[in-house]
């Protein structure tokens, strides 16, 4: 029982940094339509910003946390601007991937160039290292602030999506541009500033993660796999399907880890394919938010 | 109803489409690619015969892609799997070789069956799907696999890779050395063969209703077709395509490792493809000759200069050339032809 | 032919030959296979430092000729790539030897080629015992798994550990750890409570931790390649409290190595491993060695076990061009070295003449805090250990 | 009278609680040229697909030369003679007009799957793909892509592609959709030209269209049957005039 305890919560650890990564991947692929292969290379350029404010520069960890999200929504902007405007829309498919595989590539020579090959760390404060104990079993107090973050994010979104003005006009825009457009809606902001929520997401999850997906120059494209095989089950554009996703794979994929190691990751993959072949749409698709 | 007028070409009359030159045709065509594919192949032979092992694998690689061109540019396919099926003919070709027959050819047919097989039974089960499931879907089925050949340790060699591949020489004469001028003219000899049936094939009824496929599945239908039927068939000659390039990589190279199932071999499939452009076969040549001697050059030097290289050069393409390298060259022959009096 | 013609032509082949002479036997190749990107590439790295050190320290130059080495960078294990690379290098580099290999699968895969080729291939790494057994023209100046866990098993048991659970990577190194602490460990009379064969590629040990704590062992053996994964893995097992929870940590010293030891920081302290280098080893031959890295490269921090490799190797090398005056043949080669005995900065080394591995001292080491930082200090030095695993530990 | 071709036997469709298509009955004979005409949303669309299998109808039974065709896909229909064309011409862009006869025509005789057949030197193609493109006025732009095609040009495809299939039955919906009334003449003169005994029910707004074309006229009004005849019953008929009127006099003569 205190096994199951014990592979339910690292599971959902696991599962809550694939959440807060990939939600940001599902905002922007289902609301925006643009298969944003560049989104672990936001999480990956937060990492290792973070890692070079708190260890080089000293800067307090959560102050880091807050900044870093700050500055790569900030450098991600212009991208937005000079070349995702250029490839929003469905029919784009091929070249949206190839642009952003394209971007992945630059963005991860330039990380190689500027910090190196080797694996880096963000240190942690004093009150996040150690155990917390959670009755039958101790979570390091790490993991226990990644579900806080988690659930945290989860409900800030649905909360801005499904309850705010601008939740309803980015549906509208999304629904219908002209449409939006006739109406005063400013699309092409709504559009900017729902990139920049995804790349926010993208970059708070780099940090939070780098404990379990290592920073390494290879981070952007080792990790997008398992960023779109969430969005893929949890159904594109659902936030709750994300986090459903997300939390049900962490779980299993700790389940297989831990009954049978030297499957690596048979069950996770196996697990994927089941799911689609029952929901092709994902979990969610077109329901709810 | 009235949308449809505007959106009608005006003056877009049967005379002024008509006065355009007569193409030289399909068949001279495709006859003039194969001699540059054959020549091109011989001519490298004489000019580098000390990189003959690089070469071999370009002439492979060239199939492979050739393999994921007949799905992508022939069906419309979006897959991220095309090594499930490279890799299944590789290990497929390499577990034969060591346990049951060393003959060159026959492995090769061994290698394109079992990647037939494996795009029959995987395309019958995932090509229901569309979009990103169809993609997260092909990479789970890669990736399966490569967890797979990874625990069948003692039959697969696990991550030491599968060794003790030793062919016989091909068709009893010619031993595969060292130097590998016997790879090298064996991969360019199956290269060229593989071209020409691919030729057939997409110029095929088949094809044809293949590419009616890629365009309006559903308009197939209402012709009396089976969309779906002909899009795992062409998976299936996709697999036995990518099998052969597997099979004729383990042979040529004696080895097999888990990266010919990794995402990032489909994934660089799918580059080179795109690179040279999809759609006509010869892109798929263009594509990986172009992607892997530039990767020759730079990446010996420092792997990270050349996805620097690569990356920006994809970007260029999407925003500058979507219709590739072979696309890039024909619009500008098409503009040279259109000035010239 | 005219005897005036016969000497002409004579006297221009002799001139010919004596003008070519110099630059035919002036520079043999040698070929270094290993990850100089990547996140491996620290290893190799510290391949080509302690190459340039041995240079600086033994001239270029053996008997006339000058050894060149030629680097080709292999960043993850890739034994299609590995074979490739070792294709160019004897075809187009027309190299002499072949040298490097971090990783078991690339150094495997080069068999067909040495054996064709003909040509000698000291391993400076890659660690599984059964590699050497595919050729007989593989040399090894690393160590191998066996040769760092029999020993470990030894001490373990003597310390009065009763319960051990081995968590190693699943591939060919990984494998032989395991097995060689359980065969020894369980021969002594303790007990394997659980093997666990993690995958190369993970990152989270969570789910590992778990298995550990459940299985009531006293303490664990761990075998990870050295580099990224291994410090994700003795971070885990001390956040998740394993550590507190009063687990002893062993493993072979590839946990620990010193370019590592600062980013695992606390997390390092006490865990023991079996090794055959620490950089704190006391020896005079030892400190002229990093003394002349640091004069070379400034720093010290990367020197470490895959450093002595290859010093050892490149020492092999030398010695295989000194016998065979400089000319092609591997199998000459290799048999002036088998017998060969000498001094390295690790300590006595030995080349067993079955197994072709070195035959050196293994060391009990315990992360410390030393003067500047964390150090792997011996505890411990069994002399003479074999590769007890050659030929599948008969 | 000859036996029917096509039979409709009290044909039904609900969507949810929406009765969209009620107890519709018709028959079609050979030579017929039948004209389905209804004001917007009396359901003629969603009768289409009932009887071409796109939808499958809640109640009714739907015959092919007196088999029971109702449970069968549209491809099956289709393989079976009941072919239809598209209201906006659906075409396969990058093909040309040949490439787009010979795929009919290949997927008809269901060799589509000879991989290793020439579409060139298939026996009789040619030949038939000639007369098609004759038949239909369409051999100056045999090989130009149809994305380049003026669009009366792809509204004559579309009904040649029907026509490929060796059709028993065939559904025209709206072939003069989207055609500048001074392109209409084309496609009538190619009406003209049908084979003979092959039965065609078409669906059509233009009423000068209708008229011309059409022995007799069947008028739908929300979802049923509301009266049939020739074309001077019809154009007398007052519930007809009613129905038109009735939906805010929609447009009766569109251009």
């Amino acid at each position: 029982m205190q096994t199951v305890y014990g592979i339910v919560i690292d599971g959902i650890a696991y599962g809550m940094i694939l959440f807060i990564i990939s939600v940001g991947l599902s905002v922007t692929l289902g609301l925006m339509r643009v298969v944003n292969l560049a989104h672990g290379a936001f999480a990956m350029v937060a990492g290792y910003l973070a890692s070079y404010a708190v260890q080089a520069m000293g800067v307090p960890y959560l102050v880091a946390l807050l900044a870093v999200v700050a500055l790569t929504v900030a450098l991600a902007l212009p991208l937005e601007r000079l070349l995702y405007r250029r490839i929003y829309g469905s029919a784009n498919e091929l070249a949206q991937v190839l642009l952003t595989i394209g971007l992945t590539f630059v963005v991860v020579a330039s990380v190689n160039y500027i910090f190196g090959p080797t694996l880096k760390r963000i240190p942690l404060p004093e009150f996040l290292t150690g155990t917390v104990d959670l009755g039958p079993k101790e979570i390091p107090a790490h993991r226990a602030f990644v579900i806080v973050v988690g659930v945290a994010a989860l409900l800030g979104l649905w909360g801005l999506l499904e309850r705010t003005d601008f939740g309803i006009r980015l549906r509208a825009a999304v629904e219908n541009p002209e449409m939006a457009a006739a109406l005063g809606i400013r699309t092409e902001r709504l559009y900017a500033i729902t990139f920049g929520l995804g790349v926010g997401l993208a970059a708070l999850g780099g940090v939070l993660g780098a404990e379990l997906l290592p920073l390494e120059p290879y981070y952007a494209l080792r990790y997008i796999v398992l960023f779109l095989a969430v969005v893929a089950v949890g159904g594109a554009g659902s936030i709750f399907g994300s986090a459903a996703a997300a939390l049900s794979l962490g779980i299993i994929d700790t389940a297989g880890k831990y009954l049978y190691p030297s499957f690596g990751e048979f069950f996770f993959y196996a697990a994927i394919m089941i799911i689609l072949f029952r929901w092709p749409h994902g979990f969610f698709q077109g329901k709810s938010a | 109803m009235t949308a449809a007028v505007t959106k009608a070409p005006a003056g877009a009359t049967a005379a002024a489409i008509t006065a355009i030159p007569p193409r030289p045709s399909r068949a001279f065509r495709d006859a003039v690619a194969v001699a540059l594919i054959a020549g091109g192949g011989l001519a490298a032979y004489w000019i580098f015969p000390e990189d003959l092992g690089l070469l071999t694998r370009i002439l492979a690689t060239c199939l492979y892609v050739l393999s994921l061109d007949l799905v992508l540019g022939f069906c419309g396919i979006a897959t991220l799997g095309q090594a499930a099926l490279f890799g299944t003919g590789a290990y497929a070709a390499g577990i034969a070789a060591v346990h049951l027959v060393a003959d060159p050819i026959l492995l090769l047919v061994v290698g394109g069956v079992a990647g037939g097989l494996m795009a029959l039974a995987t395309g019958a089960l995932v090509l229901r799907a569309h979009g990103l499931t169809l993609l997260m879907l092909t990479i789970a089925v890669t990736q399966l696999l490569q967890e797979l050949a990874n625990k069948l340790r003692w039959l697969t060699g696990g991550s030491d890779g599968l060794s003790g591949v030793e062919p016989d020489p091909v068709l009893g004469l010619f031993r595969f050395d060292m130097y590998g001028r016997t790879s090298y003219l064996f991969a360019l000899a199956v290269l060229v063969v593989g071209v020409v049936v691919a030729q057939r094939i997409v110029r095929s009824p088949f094809g044809l209703a293949c590419r009616g496929v890629k365009e309006d599945p559903l308009r197939v239908a209402a012709l009396g077709g089976s969309p779906r039927g002909h899009l795992v068939g062409m998976y299936t000659v996709s697999g036995v395509f990518a099998g052969v390039a597997g099979a004729l990589t383990a042979v040529t190279s004696g080895i097999v490792g888990l990266d010919s199932l990794s995402f990032t071999w489909s994934a660089e499939a799918l580059v080179m493809l795109v690179l040279g452009g999809a759609g006509h076969l010869y892109g798929a040549v263009v594509g990986t000759v172009a992607f892997m001697g530039v990767h020759h050059v730079l990446a010996s030097t420092n792997p990270f200069h050349w996805m620097l290289f690569i990356g920006l050069f994809l970007m260029a393409i999407v925003l500058f050339a979507p219709g590739g390298i072979t696309g890039g060259v024909a619009r500008i022959a098409g503009l040279v032809r259109r000035r010239a009096p | 032919m005219s005897p005036v013609l016969r000497t002409a032509l004579f006297g221009t082949a002799v001139g010919l030959a004596l003008m070519a002479g110099p630059a035919l036997a002036a520079t043999i190749k040698v070929g270094v296979i290993a990850p100089f990107s990547g996140p491996f590439a620290t290893a190799g790295q510290t391949f080509k430092q302690a190459i340039e050190v041995y240079q600086a320290q033994h001239g270029k130059t053996v008997g006339g000729d000058t050894i060149e080495f030629v680097f080709k960078d292999l960043d993850q294990a890739n034994p299609a790539q590995s074979k490739a690379l070792a294709q160019e290098l004897i075809v187009k580099e027309k190299v002499g030897y072949l040298a490097g290999f971090f990783f078991t699968p690339d150094a495997l895969a080069v068999a067909p080629l040495i054996d064709e080729a003909k040509i000698p291939c000291v391993i400076f790494n890659a660690a599984t015992s059964a590699i050497t057994e595919k050729s007989p023209l593989y040399v090894r100046t690393s160590f191998t798994l066996w040769q760092a866990s029999v020993p470990l098993a030894d001490y373990v048991h003597k310390q009065g550990v009763k319960k051990v659970i081995t968590a190693v990577s699943d591939y060919g190194p990984g494998i032989d750890g395991e097995t060689a602490f359980k065969t020894t460990f369980e021969k002594a009379g303790g007990q394997v409570v659980d093997t666990i064969r993690m995958p190369l590629k993970s990152t989270d040990f969570a789910p590992f931790m778990q298995r550990i704590k459940d299985s009531g062992a006293e303490a664990i053996y761990a075998f990870l390649p050295a580099g990224p994964t291994t410090l994700a893995f003795a971070k885990a097992f001390n956040d998740t409290g394993l550590k507190a929870a009063g687990i002893k940590f062993f493993g072979p010293g590839d946990i620990t190595q010193e370019p590592d030891l600062p980013a695992l920081g606390d997390a390092a302290l006490g865990i023991v491993t079996s090794f055959h280098y620490s950089q704190a080893h006391d020896s005079a031959m030892n400190k002229a060695f990093v003394a002349k890295h640091k004069e070379l490269f400034g720093s010290t921090q990367t020197v470490t076990f895959t450093s002595v490799g290859a010093y050892d190797g490149t020492h092999l090398i030398y010695k295989m061009v000194e016998a065979t005056g400089g000319k092609s043949d591997g199998a000459k080669a290799v048999d002036a070295i088998k017998n060969l005995s000498w001094e390295s900065p690790r300590g006595p080394l030995k080349l067993d003449p079955a197994s072709r591995t070195v035959i050196q001292t293994m060391y009990i080491r315990e992360t410390v805090r030393g003067a500047d930082g964390l150090i792997n200090k011996e505890i411990a030095a069994i002399p003479d250990q074999p590769d007890y695993g050659y030929k599948g530990g008969k | 009278m000859t036996a029917a071709l096509l039979q409709v036997e009290r044909l039904s469709k609900n969507f949810g609680g929406l009765q969209v298509s009620a107890d519709i009955d018709m028959e079609l004979h050979p030579g017929d040229r039948c004209a389905l005409i209804g004001p917007n949303g009396a359901g003629k669309t969603t009768f289409v697909n009932l009887v071409t299998g796109v939808l499958s109808p809640t109640a009714g039974t739907v015959r092919l030369e007196g088999r029971d065709i109702t449970g069968l896909s549209a491809q099956a229909r289709v393989r079976l003679g009941l072919v239809r064309s598209f209201q906006v011409a659906r075409l396969f862009r990058s093909m040309t007009v040949r490439e787009h006869l010979e795929l009919a025509i290949l997927q008809r005789e269901r060799r589509t799957w000879a991989l290793f057949a020439s579409v060139g030197r298939t026996r009789g193609l040619a030949g038939e793909v000639a007369g098609l493109l004759a038949t239909m006025g369409l051999g100056a732009v045999a090989d130009t892509a149809v994305g380049q095609l003026a669009y009366g040009q792809q509204r004559l495809l579309e009904i040649a592609l029907a026509l490929a299939l060796k059709p028993k039955v065939l559904i025209l919906d709206e072939p003069a959709a989207g055609v500048p009334h001074s392109e209409s003449q084309r496609i009538l003169d190619a009406l003209d030209r049908l084979p003979p005994d092959l039965a065609v029910l078409m669906i059509e707004h233009d009423m000068d269209l209708v008229f011309r074309f059409a022995r007799r006229i069947i008028v739908l009004a929300q979802g049923r049957l509301l009266c049939s005849g020739s074309a001077a019953d019809i154009a007398a008929d007052e519930r007809v005039r009613e129905v038109y009127l009735g939906s805010r006099g929609h447009a009766a003569h569109r251009a």
